[in-house]
């Protein structure tokens, strides 16, 4: 049973990584949270299943759509609530990004009701018998595909010139303007690639949950901050670790301990990081160089 | 007055005395995630000493500001060090332990909570808020909310100029949860019920909305936000389904053309709060 | 610069704002038109808003029946609606408005147990007659008496006979259950099965824990699956009872899935949410949508034909029935539509709700005991995408 | 020489594992303008850091008037007299002019229940009419009510100093005080600082321009990678063989 337990964490971690890279790409380049992170994969990820449960298109098609919508919402919220928000109130662009997750919330309650929408399964055929754990189609799906976004930001972030011109304006944006870096630009499509993982991640947490909450939102948010200030504010590998992490944690919590403590065990091991090595655990020793 | 206009006097005071106390702490800086937290110890305290070994109502308000001040000061001295996203998160993690706790403390009722509490009454409500409206008003006038506003302004400034930062902001955070504790012990005996799930992150965003929405900038602005976000439901209930929506879009808007909140200057001053990523202040302070 | 004065002004002027604010919509209300108004409280937002839009279309139909037939005693009914957009704060201040801005007879809703309990805890205070039709948590209405009222009845009342029937019938010997320990309602329903295990023999192999609304199952489902039970017991809401019906399945498992009545009530929810997972799952039950009782049937079927819907919710009936309830409390007691004789005809609808007997409504027989309905014990199971009572074992 | 006001001794500080100070000592006697000069990374910054308490020392002391003071918070020292200000000029940018000022004076002002009282009442109409006169004297009464942020960078420089002595220091760090400023303006700066001295006022200054430097100081002393080079008058010091091999690089 452990084997299994193991693989239902390392599986929950990976859905949980994908909108903490997402999360921490914007934090790279504009040093704001992005509170509607977790709406824009909750949007992206009922539109997904609409898809999937309306139309006969296969799954990869729906997928595709899901992290375009993903990606369309984030470039909306881009421009509501950091576009045109004054970067000299740190508050106002929180509450305007929560402002918009709020929206999108209303919205799909309105329009869809309150109730949790199922998602159908993908390969439901399939099943895996290895011995010591079993592994359904959909954890196949989930599990790949979520390497393969993972492994092709990373691929992107340091092969190609956007990825280049990504990670100069997260390292200085300033200088990185004063090189000719097209900074506008980059953050947008920053957004764009945070909104495109948040929406792959909202819909593969539907497979992985079987349906999607109009409410689930604001836990998605707080997970990805969750993991994202485990690893180090900023830091991909720190991003992907923290994440399998606390999907390890969380799944060993509740099938030994409780769900009760679910949350709670994560929670602790975040405050405790944050009062003894606040940079997170792989972050670089941010605040010790700043001279007086 | 009839218990309509009585219910919304005691609504609107709870709100504008969540708000005051919010904005003690925004005074130094200090954006808290977590004051829910204290609102909780105040209203388990005191409904624990009302109706388990029947206290008057300001006497256990008394308590509960007092545990909520020392729960306030005891995690203020932890965290406010750190920068504003991390104690935000940290106030946050407090504030769901305290709920955990709650919840599985079957003395209290666990998850179903309390039942039973009476006795906010408008002139008790509107006397608090007066008594921390007067507070302010001298706060806002004297040298310590001159050094509150000049640790939010720039707390190297401040350690520079001799200002004990952290004993400042830990009195001006445990005066916040004292009085959030306080509102927190109307609030359960004006509502008559409390259970955990009232004090969720919910809750505490709307605290953090009365105070920004108003502006941070003067403690009226904090009052008139939460006067406006608790009328907002009552009358504009017809709203139904798009109020959500307005709601949301309201925020939208208003942080595109006020981020200062409704009252307030703009931009002018460099208003400098640490940079997101910054780690722990580096000189040791208190 | 400090600013002197400023401060004081401001505050005394918003003080004076919201007094006028709320001393205006004080006489605003048409409290003298000769109507029959009952409140309705609803919420557009949170986890009950679709129960909540159920529940509003149910009082709606009902009153639209009440005064095509000419109203109570040839007055019309109005239903005045507020919206508590899922806040306790605001529910607080509601009632009240409901109570004297539009001096309502009687109060409908809210249809979560929450929401009702601080709603009916404040409505009881103003001595205003409230009816949930959904609340069903226990102690829901501990300080509600004698003017709170819930349609619902808790499962622990209501489910245990026929889920102990269930349990024997079947043979059932190692049982698992899954509930919620933070949730209040959810904690009742697996302490309403633990007795039901423990009364029967039944030895409980497996306890699982979640947290409602937010977690993948896979890891309990795993944990349950190795204790190898013949029973999951779920002690859940309908969406996440759902879910786990899915993983059970989808994980390989075949044992039995057993709710409470509450499963059963939310059984489009749970059925919406497990799709083919959930065929089989057995649940006690409290109403039945294809009741064959000719009062309940006549009801349904109009009710079908006018909604388009193939079958009536439970929160829909409950609703409606709450409505006509009250419109028979107040034909029996005469009560008159005037403003001036509010007060007393509240003490009189209270009175006659108390008094009722075997109401033959939508949702057939109901009997208030203690201000909870007194509801029909049934079985359910789930067939071809939803539940259906299995009227052989009444 | 008498007993120094501040003595500093053999103080190290590593940061990340590169030496920024190496056991350097400074001895500064009451009433004089002490210069520390050095080329840029010698330390200079490093060591009013230690002085003032903002960069805990590897290793050493430092004391003022005997008292050691090394494991002091910066907001402890300033009431005991040790003040400084920054290179890059760090003023309460939202509060107005007289309230910078008034803040500078918040460790001789009374605390508990007392600092609840109206800024206006008895209790502080000393410490604001002192204020008011600083104000004066540093040319800054016609902003007193304008936001710090607003003023053109001198007379922010200005503020900071004014702020610094409300404080009434015993020894006063001033880091770089001609950094920025026009040519007037550091003519201005030295007669005030000679002024100050007059007064009775012990004065530690790091700076690059040597002018300022030989025109205020009654002795200098040179850093170089972290390392006390020389020290002594400003005339010869600075003369000398060591300092401009120091300075111009080998």
């Amino acid at each position: 049973m452990l084997a299994q337990q193991l693989f239902n964490g390392l599986l929950l971690g990976a859905t949980f990584c994908l909108v903490a890279l997402g999360f921490n790409l914007v934090v790279g380049a504009m040093d704001r949270l992005n509170f509607a992170l977790g709406e824009t994969a909750m949007v992206s990820a009922v539109l997904g299943a609409l898809i999937m449960t309306e139309t006969p298109v296969p799954f990869p098609v729906a997928f595709a759509a899901a992290t375009a919508i993903g990606g369309g919402v984030a470039v909306a919220v881009y421009y509501l609530s950091f576009r045109f928000v004054s970067a000299d109130f740190p508050t106002a662009s929180i509450l305007s990004s929560l402002g918009c997750g709020l929206v999108l919330t209303a919205v799909v309650t309105k329009a869809f009701g309150s109730h949790q929408r199922s998602v159908p399964d993908v390969l439901s055929g399939v099943r895996l018998d290895l011995g010591v754990l079993t592994v359904s189609g959909a954890q196949l799906v989930i599990l790949l595909l979520a390497t393969l976004l993972t492994a092709g930001l990373y691929l992107f972030l340091e092969r190609t010139p956007w990825g280049t011109a990504i990670r100069a304006v997260s390292d200085d944006a300033t200088m990185a303007g004063l090189l000719g870096v097209p900074v506008q630009r980059v953050i947008l499509l920053t957004f764009a690639l945070s909104g495109v993982l948040a929406g792959a991640a909202g819909l593969l947490t539907g497979l992985a949950y079987h349906s999607i909450s109009p409410f689930d939102g604001f836990t998605t948010t707080l997970t990805a901050l969750m993991i994202i200030v485990l690893g180090g504010l900023g830091s991909v590998t720190g991003g992907v670790v923290a994440a399998l992490v606390i999907g390890l944690i969380q799944t060993l919590t509740v099938a030994y301990l409780s769900a009760t403590l679910r949350d709670l065990i994560v929670f602790i091991l975040v405050g405790i990081v944050l009062l003894v090595r606040p940079q997170g655990l792989f972050g670089r020793n941010a605040g010790v160089l700043e001279r007086v | 007055m009839s218990s309509f206009t009585e219910a919304v006097v005691l609504q609107v005071g709870i709100s504008v005395l969540l708000a005051l106390g919010y904005w003690i702490a925004v005074s130094t800086g200090k954006y808290s995630f977590g004051h829910t937290a204290f609102m909780a110890i105040g209203a388990y305290t005191a409904s624990i000493l009302t109706l388990n070994f029947s206290w008057p109502l300001p006497l256990a308000m008394l308590a509960s500001g007092a545990a909520a001040a020392v729960a306030g000061a005891l995690i203020g001295w932890m965290a406010l060090r750190l920068s504003m996203l991390y104690l935000a998160i940290i106030t946050f993690i407090f504030s769901q332990l305290v709920n955990l706790l709650i919840s599985q403390w079957e003395y209290v009722g666990g998850a179903s909570g309390m039942i039973g509490m009476t006795g906010t009454t408008v002139p008790l409500v509107l006397g608090c808020v007066l008594i921390v409206v007067a507070y302010l008003v001298l706060l806002s006038r004297s040298r310590l909310g001159l050094a509150y506003k000049a640790i939010r302004e720039d707390e190297r400034a401040a350690t520079a100029s001799g200002l004990r930062i952290t004993r400042i902001a830990v009195g001006a955070f445990a005066t916040s949860a004292a009085v959030t504790g306080v509102a927190g012990a109307l609030s359960a005996h004006q509502l008559m019920v409390i259970n955990p799930e009232l004090f969720g992150p919910r809750q505490a965003l709307l605290i953090i909305l009365y105070c920004v929405l108003g502006g941070v900038e003067y403690f009226w602005g904090a009052a008139l936000g939460a006067v406006a976000l608790s009328l907002l439901p009552i009358y504009f209930d017809w709203l139904n389904e798009w109020y959500e929506i307005v709601y949301g879009l309201l925020f939208v808007a208003l942080m595109i053309v006020r981020p200062q909140g409704l009252i307030g200057r703009r931009g002018g001053g460099r208003i400098r709060l640490p940079r997101i990523p910054a780690g722990r202040e580096r000189e040791s302070v208190g | 610069m400090i600013r002197a004065g400023t401060a004081g002004r401001v505050t005394a002027g918003l003080t004076a704002a919201t007094l006028v604010l709320a001393a205006c919509g004080e006489g605003s209300g048409s409290g003298g038109a000769a109507v029959y108004r009952i409140g309705l409280v609803t919420s557009s937002a949170g986890p009950f808003a679709s129960n909540a839009k159920t529940m509003e279309a149910g009082a709606a139909y009902a009153v639209k029946l009440l005064n095509e037939a000419g109203g109570i005693g040839g007055t019309e009914v109005e239903l005045v609606k507020v919206d508590s957009q899922n806040n306790p704060a605001t529910t607080a201040t509601l009632i009240p408005q409901l109570a004297t801005k539009q001096k309502v007879l009687a109060i409908v809703g809210p249809v979560d147990s929450a929401g009702c309990e601080v709603a009916c805890t404040a409505a009881n205070k103003l001595k205003v007659p409230i009816v949930s039709p959904g609340a069903a948590r226990p102690g829901v209405l501990e300080n509600a008496r004698p003017y709170g009222f819930t349609i619902a009845q808790p499962d622990a009342d209501n489910s245990t006979p026929v889920l102990t029937k269930i349990v024997q019938e079947k043979g059932l010997k190692r049982a698992a259950i899954i509930g919620d320990e933070a949730n209040a309602t959810t904690k009742a329903q697996a302490d309403l099965f633990r007795s039901v295990f423990g009364s029967t023999g039944v030895q409980v192999v497996k306890t699982a824990t979640f947290k409602s609304g937010d977690s993948s199952f896979a890891s309990q489902v795993t944990s349950v699956a190795s204790a190898k039970p013949d029973v999951l017991a779920l002690a859940a809401g309908p969406d996440d009872a759902g879910r786990i019906a899915r993983e059970v399945r989808s994980q390989g498992q075949t044992f039995t899935l057993l709710g409470t009545g509450s499963l059963q009530s939310g059984g489009a929810a749970y059925v919406a949410a497990g799709g083919k997972a959930t065929e089989g799952t057995l649940a006690a039950a409290q109403y039945d949508p294809h009741s064959a009782a000719p009062a309940a049937k006549a009801l349904l079927d109009k009710a079908q034909a006018a909604s388009g819907q193939a079958e009536i919710p439970l929160n829909f009936a409950y609703a409606f029935d709450a409505v006509h309830m009250i419109a028979k409390a107040i034909e029996e007691k005469g009560v008159k539509s005037d403003s001036d004789g509010v007060v007393k005809g509240r003490v009189a609808v209270q009175e006659a709700l108390n008094g009722m007997r075997n109401h033959q409504g939508m949702a057939d027989a109901t009997t208030f005991k203690d201000g909870i309905a007194q509801r029909p014990q049934l079985r359910a199971v789930v067939q071809n995408g939803k539940f259906v009572i299995d009227k052989s074992a009444g | 020489m008498a007993e120094p006001l501040l003595r500093v001794s053999a103080v190290t500080k590593h940061f990340q594992g590169v030496e920024a100070l190496g056991e350097v000592d400074l001895d500064v006697a009451e009433g004089t303008v002490h210069g520390v000069v050095g080329p840029n990374g010698a330390g200079k910054t490093t060591l009013l850091n230690v002085v003032s308490g903002y960069v805990p020392p590897d290793a050493g002391r430092v004391e003022l008037a005997g008292r050691d003071v090394t494991r002091l918070t910066p907001q402890r020292r300033v009431p005991l007299g040790i003040v400084r200000t920054f290179q890059n000029i760090r003023l309460f940018g939202g509060l107005t002019v007289l309230e910078n000022v008034l803040l500078g004076q918040h460790g001789r002002a009374s605390t508990g229940t007392r600092s609840l009282w109206p800024l206006r009442s008895g209790a502080d109409r000393r410490l604001r009419a002192e204020a008011e006169q600083a104000l004066d004297v540093f040319e800054l009464a016609p902003y007193r009510g304008r936001r710090a942020a607003e003023l053109p960078y001198g007379l922010q420089k200005q503020l900071e100093m004014a702020r610094a002595l409300a404080a009434r220091p015993k020894v006063l760090l001033l880091d770089e005080p001609a950094a920025g400023m026009t040519a007037e303006g550091r003519r201005a700066l030295v007669p005030r600082i000679r002024e100050l001295r007059d007064e009775g006022l012990t004065v530690v200054v790091v700076e690059h321009d040597m002018d300022v430097i030989s025109n205020i100081c009654d002795h200098v002393t040179v850093l170089n990678f972290g390392r006390r080079l020389t020290g002594g008058p400003p005339g010869p010091v600075l003369a000398s063989n060591e300092v401009r091999t120091a300075y111009l690089g080998t």
